[in-house]
């Protein structure tokens, strides 16, 4: 609850700051203050210290887990905040209004960490989304720009259609917006039955499945994804990778973790063809893009098919994983987007030679890069160790990991093409200017990468269920 | 009345706006295609929602059951609201840029 | 005494490190000095060991383990008995002469390729004296590839001329087809018996069944074909002539193409207990001692012919070996080293003095030059030709008793090698020796006799080759006369006690003998009649002439069905498998991948009906699968009975 | 303590290394601290008994830094160990550009493969197998040959996709475990039925087969050790390849024996087509590093074979032959590296009569090239002596099919020697000049090694008993 | 038939006729008119179903506020005289064949949904849709989503703004 109270407020103060103050550039800073104390203020909660008790009358219910998870996100931003904050800056005309509504999107990020109720599923989504439509249309002479608003808009808007049809339903099976499957009959005697669903509930939690998917962008409802992320300035494309796709994909954890009982065998089966398609569309298109933003737009579908392991498997490894996951991907995309942001040229010609221009830049992305590879000894590796492990331990689906495993293999194809391009390829890589303390905090973000890849225990050791 | 004519109902009129939305150009037409979609889930809410109560209703008259689909009608309409005021924004800033509200015309984005 | 034994190796591997790091520091006298007394003194050991053997009897000096693991013992230790004191012998002292007429005979060479050739030889020497020594398998291996390796360097000496190359290499290729049998036959011996320590197989030969045996002892042949030059696999000896003369003298002589002989006489309990291998052994050895006969019969290299003879030889030596006449093998080994040697040497001599010309149509009439060259080659064609009482004679004789013991056939067809052996030896004697010179001038103005560095080791060989058979003069003409073989009793005894004893009557051996010596001594008298007077001519020969000519073209066969198929075979999977199937399929699925991408790219068309068109698909497609059993298959159907 | 030492003194000089300039003064750096390395290992070569390391590192997993030096490891960390100093400075001369870097990548990978060779404790492991690879990946990408960029990334795919595979067959085995735990014994007694080993065996033995290689997986290496340095391909092929073996030896054996025992008949054929193939290409090739690709290929289907024949006399083979063959086939490198920077081809068609020009060169390399035949005497020949035995009682006419190789091995082996040594010279070998003498004393160091290993194995196979007997304790 | 059941089909013909007029009216301000006239029936709807208070702001917002938004942007887009280009003849039978298929597999399960079967919606009864009742509900238990609701609004205006303003 503090999160969210303590986004809302920040985002209005970040609004009221922009109105009254000279110089925009002390914004950032603003931001990143704000970030620290959510950070704080989320701690505190996480750590049994409330702040503000509100009765949310069980419509939302934080558990470690979740909270947890919210911290990632906010140090997530706040990594992003220190690395891109100049660029939101240059990004258009309203700073301000930019950085408030990411804390707006936090505030549905935090909705989303902590929801119990359809409704607040519903209204998380919508926070998240709004603010989201609206940076993606923030250049607004740019043509692209516009085109990707839209196109998110549009299908951002159908999705909720769909999903409210499955809450719909569901309400019509059940009689509750809560989400916890009271399906689940047990007799007098203490026996528990199998849970027996009547085919609406199946129905609105098929659809609700079905916009989720969207949201996390996995096939074949990703379709939004590759031309948002390429349409929408590339500082906020960075944002809505990561963070807010990483935020999806707990709510989309927690709306069926409690259901796979009713969900039935037929589910993972659905849910496995999902998960190739996402790998192959992801993995596969990716391959021949020269841009490399489109590129990562691909990549982040393929990295979904990988995460959608840990609603496959629905076990403890699976929601570490999936932290850890989060972590590794974001840290990693974000650290590639900030790159990013400073070239010149966005194709992979841009790349060439960038090692003997910016060596730091280079090593960075390319820990990056080795990161989202999932080469041991950065995050990723981990990352990916905890969604194949989380699979192998159901004792079904090896079949899955293998074929996961080779679209891995794919994957490398593609990250390494950008490595070619900085260290072995003849060029000069066009910058901007870069900082040094641009550079510092790649460096700091590579080496998290680093430290998670070598000793994941000390993200993990703060976690318990 | 039997809840399966309202779902009927609702079906028919969420398809209605399915079909538009695939269908239709124009790009403020299909938005109104997406909220007639969302019209068709507020009918049924409510349609449910009474069938709720109306289950509830045989063993105890006074009871609420059912208010928490109506209320989530009107948080609906809320987020409706807001969406459509952001929505609407989009489009006009797409028709300044481009003077056109044709879908078709979205195609700078693709493979 | 026999304790030193392990000097008798250490010698020339002193004189190999010496003269091979110090080749281009020494002088050649040095170097000449060093390498031939390396051989000098193993000779003088080896004389001791033998005297000390003679009296003393056989044992085993182990050195270190060359590999023990759990289940397998291979010690290094050398095995010194009768057998081996006497190969010790021949190949020291056969070899110190060798050595000694090198001196003389590569003076022209740079130092450094003097020192390189010394120092080469001293490792042949150094791994036949391993193979000999050798007291298992194993270490006969290591020397047997080892002679293979310095034949390889030898023949391949001067490595500017690729032929010289081509024929080297081709002799160590064939040497290792042979080698790759010896190895599997001692990996059978490993496997069913866990030893590949003489002493120990021989005892514990009745556990091999007598499927093991004969397929060990056949592969075992397998090995000694490749290194003494049987068929199949002798074409390599005749061209192994590309290296200096001395070297082929050491080659067919004293090392090498003997090992074959001693490895089988080594083994020959094993062999005894095969009677089919040696069936195989004599048949093969009697095949190769004629077909080698006919070829060398229309030679015109002096080394090819007397190639050809070792190789006809070494046939005889494996009939011997076939029909049991172990000692009677050896015997020849140890005669054929010395006539062999010295006919190697005198026309080393020849050609030394023909500056390098080898072919002896162009020669002729060189009695009058080179008289000490001349009679020692005499003596030599006689001894090969078998003629009484010179050495050939009396080991030929061995074995050819032995075969008409065994099988008249193989008595008569070997006879019939034999007459042959004659004719082109005294063919050959007539061409260079006898009639007038055929050669330029200037060759002529040039001859002259070699120095006494090449024409000692000559005469030592000549006298060695008129007394060498005495050592085994047969019962027939004195009783206990053979002292060889009583020397080599005890190596043959365990076959003496399984072998069925042929013998063939006093009275016939007599008549035998009598009539082939008249028959030899007429063919010698034909040969030089008809050759005496020969004069060169143009003409090309004809029919089997030419045949013969060309070896029977079997170089050609082998490079057709062999070689060619084979090299057709990599060039195939080099050219087409490999990049055509193996690699196409690596970049197939690269290609695949690249083709999917462009394709699933056009998938993201830019069409936001599109995109919403598919995702309504999409979840048609998932209810239908999720409710596929019960509900819709069955509504569906439904409705289409009612239409 | 000496085994943490070995992996973190070229782990931590590697890193060190990054940081200095360009200067002559890195070539020298690296090279004392791969001494140093070689120290170490020496060390513990003559140090009684297993050697071990045990650290916590990642409790949750059920995974720690632990270490095991046993007879197999301490031979292989001192292959590695000689390796390094020797390609250092056989190539002390070669001038790289940005040489910090490339130095460093050397080292790391060095770091990388002890760690392979030294890990007890399977995720360990695997993080060490990927280390090993990473750098390699830089290495021939950046200072490798004209097409290295595509070629060094097939080679990088290639083992990718292995790896991954056997990270799957880790997980599985894993979750098969008593007690969850990526220890070594814990894998060791994993309840896996014969079903699931046969599962697991697929997916671990893709990875090795393909990083030994194994017909037909092995089309990346031919290419990688034609473009890659010939500093990185000397590692490659001189250390690299063992891993594979390595791996199969030390996990897969005693892990799924019963998935091993099923697929012995499968993968000793494929071996030993391997080696028959391998070796007719390579009497067609007119390339030296692509001739000693293929022979290398060869050698290690042997050696492929002998562990799958599963008896103790091939075995002990493999283990020696592993070290002989690091040796020998770094020896050829060597030669081949010298031939292409002084005179600018590897075409044999472009060679000739070198043995003119520079007789030193030519004799060490003779050595080389019949250590690479098992001549009797180099040191090849025990561990090809014992393998074939091996081989023999698995099979006889397996081993006789197999022993074609050994005739083939001689066929190509002189034909190289031939046509670059011999004959006369060309236009390219007229100038040609004596090798230096840093590379001369580097080879006559190698030429040594492979007479003593050859006439005297046996410490070597005193070496490696305890690992052998361990393996076959266990059944 | 009773009044109930014939104001439902009433209604529910009207709105679908009407959202179909949606559908294929040619020109944008028809369509808009026509999904007024849907809204309407919706809204006659929830009076049947005795839910005043969302009959009322259904008109309110929707019919009154929304659409006349969609009005206005029509308008100033001057779009209600373009002919709008219409999709090709393939696209429109996939968009109403896969919409019609959405229909049908939905449909279909309702109809084999034996825990509907018995189940009605209480028309005219029951007042749960009375706007103190909702009212009670929605500012005690439903207080943080109504609250939260107003971050939404905040950032759609600021959306609005952003992206409406002329720079």
């Amino acid at each position: 609850m503090n999160a969210i109270i303590v986004s809302t407020l920040l985002g209005v103060v970040m609004m009221f700051s922009g109105i009254l103050l000279k110089n925009k550039s002390l914004l950032k800073y603003i931001a990143i203050g704000g970030l620290l104390l959510l950070l704080v203020a989320n701690f505190c909660q996480t750590y049994g210290c409330y702040t503000i008790v509100v009765n949310s009358h069980d419509l939302l219910r934080f558990q470690k887990f979740g909270l947890f998870f919210n911290s990632i996100a906010i140090a997530a931003t706040l990594i992003y905040v220190i690395l891109s904050g100049k660029d939101i800056e240059t990004a258009g005309n309203y700073p301000a209004e930019y950085f408030a509504l990411l804390f707006f999107v936090l505030c549905g990020v935090s909705i989303l960490c902590g929801f119990n109720s359809l409704l607040m599923l519903f209204l998380g989504i919508e926070i998240l989304s709004i603010p989201l439509y609206i940076l993606t249309g923030s250049d607004k002479r740019n043509l692209k720009s516009n085109e990707a608003s839209l196109k998110y808009f549009l299908m951002g808007a159908f999705t909720a259609g769909i999903m409210l049809m499955g809450i719909a339903l569901i309400y019509g099976a059940t009689g509750t917006f809560g989400i916890v499957s009271p399906s689940i009959i047990t007799a007098p005697n203490g026996a528990v039955s199998a849970p027996k669903a009547s085919f609406l509930e199946i129905a609105g939690l098929l659809l609700l499945f079905v916009s989720m998917c969207f949201k996390v962008s996995a096939a074949p409802f990703h379709f939004w994804t590759p031309d948002v992320y390429d349409g929408a300035p590339s500082v906020f494309t960075s944002f809505m990778a990561t963070i807010v796709k990483a935020a999806g994909f707990f709510a989309f954890i927690r709306l069926l973790e409690g259901q796979s009982a009713i969900l039935g065998p037929t589910w993972k089966i659905l849910l496995s063809f999902v998960i190739i398609a996402t790998l192959l569309v992801g993995n596969i298109t990716a391959v021949f893009q020269q841009s490399v933003k489109r590129m990562l737009a691909y990549s982040s579908i393929a990295q979904a098919g990988f995460m959608l392991f840990a609603l496959y498997a629905a076990n403890d490894v699976a929601k570490e994983g999936i932290l850890l996951y989060a972590t590794a991907y974001s840290l990693a995309t974000i650290g590639i987007f900030a790159v990013l942001i400073k070239m010149k040229d966005y194709t992979l010609d841009g790349f060439n030679g960038l090692a003997k221009t910016e060596p730091v830049l280079a090593l960075t992305t390319t820990i990056c890069l080795l990161s989202l590879s999932g080469i041991p000894l950065t995050a990723g590796f981990f990352a990916k160790y905890y969604m194949l492990a989380s699979v192998i331990k159901t004792g079904s689906g090896l079949w899955l990991v293998i074929i996961a495993v080779l679209f891995a293999a794919v994957s490398v194809y593609y990250y390494f093409r950008v490595i070619q391009s900085m260290y072995f390829k003849e060029g000069v890589a066009e910058t901007s200017e870069i900082t040094g303390g641009f550079k510092a905090g790649l460096i700091f973000v590579a080496a998290l990468i680093v430290l998670i890849g070598v000793l994941p225990s000390v993200l993990l050791n703060y976690f318990y269920f | 009345m039997p809840i399966q004519y309202y779902i009927y109902l609702c079906l028919a009129l969420f398809s209605i706006g399915i079909i538009g939305a695939l269908t239709r150009r124009n790009v403020i037409v299909v938005f109104m295609c997406i909220e007639l979609m969302f019209n068709a889930v507020n009918l049924l809410l409510v349609a449910f929602s009474k069938m709720h109560l109306g289950m509830a209703a045989i063993s105890d008259k006074a009871s609420t059951v059912g208010t928490d689909g109506q209320l989530f009608v009107f948080f609906i309409m809320v987020v409706a609201a807001a969406e459509v005021s952001v929505g609407l924004a989009i489009i006009v800033m797409l028709f300044r840029n481009t003077h056109s509200v044709d879908i078709n015309f979205l195609n700078r984005l693709k493979n | 005494m026999s304790k030193l034994v392990y000097l008798i190796p250490l010698f020339p591997l002193l004189g190999f490190l010496i003269n091979g790091l110090g080749r281009k520091s020494l002088s050649k006298s040095l170097i000449g000095i060093i390498g031939s007394g390396a051989i000098l003194a193993s000779f003088v050991v080896s004389v001791l060991v033998f005297f000390d053997v003679k009296a003393n009897g056989a044992s085993v000096i182990t050195l270190f383990n060359f590999i023990s693991i759990k289940s397998l013992v291979i010690p290094f230790a050398f095995q010194v008995d009768q057998l081996s004191a006497l190969f010790l012998l021949i190949i020291t002292g056969v070899g110190f002469l060798i050595h000694l007429y090198s001196t003389a005979y590569m003076h022209e060479e740079e130092p450094q390729h003097f020192g390189r050739y010394f120092a080469y030889l001293n490792l042949f020497v150094f791994s036949m004296l391993l193979l000999v020594l050798g007291a298992n398998y194993v270490i006969m291996f290591i020397g047997w590839e080892g002679v293979g390796l310095c034949s390889y360097l030898l023949i391949g000496f001067w490595f500017k001329n690729n032929d010289y190359n081509y024929a080297a290499k081709k002799a160590f290729v064939m040497n290792r087809i042979g080698d790759l049998g010896f190895l599997l036959a001692v990996f059978w011996l490993i496997f069913k018996l866990g030893t590949a320590t003489y002493s120990d197989v021989f005892a514990h030969v009745g556990n091999l069944t007598a499927f093991d045996i004969s397929a060990i002892t056949l592969l075992l042949f397998v090995g000694a074909m490749g290194k003494s030059a049987q068929i199949p696999l002798y074409t390599w000896l005749p061209d192994a002539m590309a290296g200096p003369t001395p070297v082929s003298a050491l080659i067919h002589a004293a090392t090498m193409v003997t090992a074959g002989i001693y490895m089988i006489a080594r083994s020959n309990i094993l062999y005894t207990m095969a009677p089919s291998t040696q069936t195989v052994v004599a048949v093969v050895g009697l095949a190769t001692a004629i077909f080698a006969a006919t070829i060398a019969i229309k030679q015109n290299d002096i080394k090819k012919v007397l190639a050809y003879s070792t190789v006809s030889q070494l046939g005889y030596m494996f009939l011997g070996l076939g029909v049991g006449a172990y000692t009677g093998a050896v015997f020849h080994v140890m005669t054929h080293a010395f006539f062999k040697a010295l006919l190697f040497l005198g026309a080393g001599s020849v050609i030394h003095a023909m500056h390098h010309e080898q072919d002896i149509r162009k020669m002729g009439g060189l009695k009058k030059f080179m008289p000490i060259t001349h009679i020692t080659f005499l003596l030599a064609c006689l001894a090969i030709a078998g003629i009484p009482p010179f050495s050939g004679f009396f080991s030929k004789d061995e074995i050819l008793m032995a075969a008409l013991a065994k099988n008249p056939i193989y008595y008569y067809l070997g006879l019939g090698g034999a007459l042959m052996t004659a004719f082109y030896m005294f063919r050959l004697y007539t061409l260079t020796f006898l009639g007038g010179f055929r050669g330029t001038h200037e060759q002529e103005h040039h001859l002259h006799e070699s120095p006494s560095a090449m024409t000692i080791p000559l005469i030592v060989l000549a006298i060695l080759s008129v007394v060498g058979g005495w050592v085994g003069i047969p019962e027939l003409f004195a009783k206990d006369s053979h002292s060889l073989e009583h020397f080599l009793a005890p190596i043959f005894a365990g076959s003496a006690a399984i072998a069925e004893q042929h013998h063939v009557e006093a009275s016939q051996e007599w008549i035998y003998l009598i009539g082939s010596t008249v028959l030899i001594v007429a063919v010698i008298f034909w040969a030089i009649s008809s050759y005496k007077k020969y004069q060169p001519t143009t003409e090309e020969n004809t029919g089997i002439a030419k045949v013969l000519e060309n070896k029977w073209y079997v170089d050609e066969l082998y490079d057709t069905v062999i070689v060619n198929p084979l090299n057709a075979l990599g060039g195939f999977f080099k050219n087409f498998v490999e990049k055509n199937v193996i690699d196409a399929g690596v970049n197939g699925v690269g290609k695949l991948v690249g083709y999917g991408s462009r394709q699933m790219r056009l998938l993201q068309s830019g069409q936001v009906g599109n995109y919403l068109l598919i995702m309504v698909l999409a979840i048609v497609v998932f209810v239908l699968v999720w409710f596929n059993d019960i509900t819709i298959m069955s509504y569906l159907n439904r409705i289409f009975k009612m239409a | 303590m000496i085994p943490l030492l070995l992996i973190l003194i070229p782990l931590l000089s590697g890193l060190a290394v990054f940081l200095l300039k360009d200067s002559p003064s890195t070539k020298a750096f690296a090279l004392v601290s791969s001494l140093a390395t070689l120290v170490l290992s020496l060390m513990a070569v003559f140090t009684k008994g297993a050697l071990t390391y045990d650290a916590a590192w990642l409790p949750g997993l059920g995974s720690r830094f632990s270490l095991l030096q046993d007879g197999m490891s301490k031979m292989l960390c001192l292959l590695t160990a000689i390796s390094f100093p020797v390609v250092f400075a056989a190539t002390y001369k070669n001038v790289y550009q940005r040489s910090a870097a490339f130095y460093g990548l050397m080292l790391l990978t060095q770091a990388g493969l002890l760690g392979v060779f030294l890990a007890s404790d399977a995720l360990l492991f695997y993080f060490f197998w990927e280390l090993a690879l990473i750098p390699v990946y830089f290495l021939c990408s950046i200072w490798g040959g004209e097409k290295r960029i595509a070629v060094t990334f097939k080679f990088f795919v290639y083992t990718f996709i292995g790896s991954l595979l056997m990270l799957v067959g880790l997980l599985y085995v894993y979750a098969q475990t008593p007690d969850h735990s990526f220890a070594m014994q814990s894998f060791f007694h994993a309840n896996l039925d014969a079903h699931q080993q046969n599962a697991v065996f697929a997916l671990f033995f893709i990875a090795f087969a393909i990083k030994m290689p194994i017909f037909p997986f092995h089309t990346w290496q031919p290419d990688a050790y034609e473009q890659s340095p010939t500093a990185t391909t000397m590692i490659l092929s001189g250390v690299m390849v063992k891993m594979g073996i390595f791996a199969v030896i030390r996990w897969l054996v005693p892990m799924v024996p019963l998935g091993v025992h099923a697929h012995t008949n499968f993968v000793v054929t494929l071996s030993v087509i391997g080696m028959i193939y391998a070796s007719l290409i390579a009497i067609r090739q007119d390339d030296i590093k692509r001739l000693i690709a293929y022979s290398s290929i060869a050698h290690i289907g042997l050696m492929c074979a002998a562990i799958f024949v599963q008896n103790q006399i091939g075995l002990e083979g493999v283990m020696i032959q592993m070290f002989n063959h690091g040796i020998n086939v770094i020896g050829l490198w060597i030669v081949a590296d010298v031939i292409e920077q002084q005179l600018g081809t590897r075409k044999f068609s472009e060679l000739g009569g070198l043995a003119q020009k520079a007789p030193v060169l030519a004799i060490l390399f003779v050595v080389m090239a019949l250590a690479n035949v098992a001549l009797p005497l180099t040191n090849a020949f025990v561990g090809e002596f014992l393998m074939f035995n091996g081989l023999f009682q698995y099979n006889v006419w397996i081993a006789a099919i197999a022993g074609i190789s050994i005739i083939l091995a001689a066929v190509y082996t002189l034909n190289m020697i031939q046509k670059i040594f011999y004959g006369n010279t060309v236009e390219k070998t007229v100038q040609a000049v004596e090798v230096s003498a840093n590379v001369q004393w580097v080879l006559s160091i190698l030429v040594i090694i492979v007479l003593v290993m050859g006439v005297y194995p046996q410490p070597m196979l005193d070496l490696t008993k305890d690992t052998v007997t361990a393996i076959f304790a266990n059944r | 038939m009773s009044t109930t059941e014939i104001l439902f089909f009433f209604l529910s013909a009207m709105a679908i006729f009407s959202a179909i007029m949606v559908l294929i009216s040619k020109n944008p301000i028809y369509s808009v008119l026509w999904l007024v006239v849907t809204f309407f029936a919706i809204s006659g709807h929830y009076i049947l179903l005795n839910a005043q208070f969302l009959a009322i702001v259904n008109i309110i917002v929707y019919a009154g506020a929304i659409m006349v938004l969609f009005l206005f942007v029509i308008m100033l887009m001057n779009l209600n005289q373009q002919h709008e280009p219409q999709k090709g003849l393939w696209m429109k039978l996939a968009g109403v064949i896969s919409g019609g298929c959405f229909m049908m597999v939905l449909v279909s399960l309702v109809r084999q949904a034996v825990d509907l079967k018995s189940k009605e919606a209480l028309t005219f009864g029951g007042d749960i849709g009375l706007i103190k009742n909702l009212g009670r509900v929605l500012f005690s238990d439903y207080v943080v989503p109504f609250e939260i609701t107003s971050v939404l609004f905040l950032s759609a205006m600021v959306g609005a703004i952003v992206l409406g303003k002329k720079d």
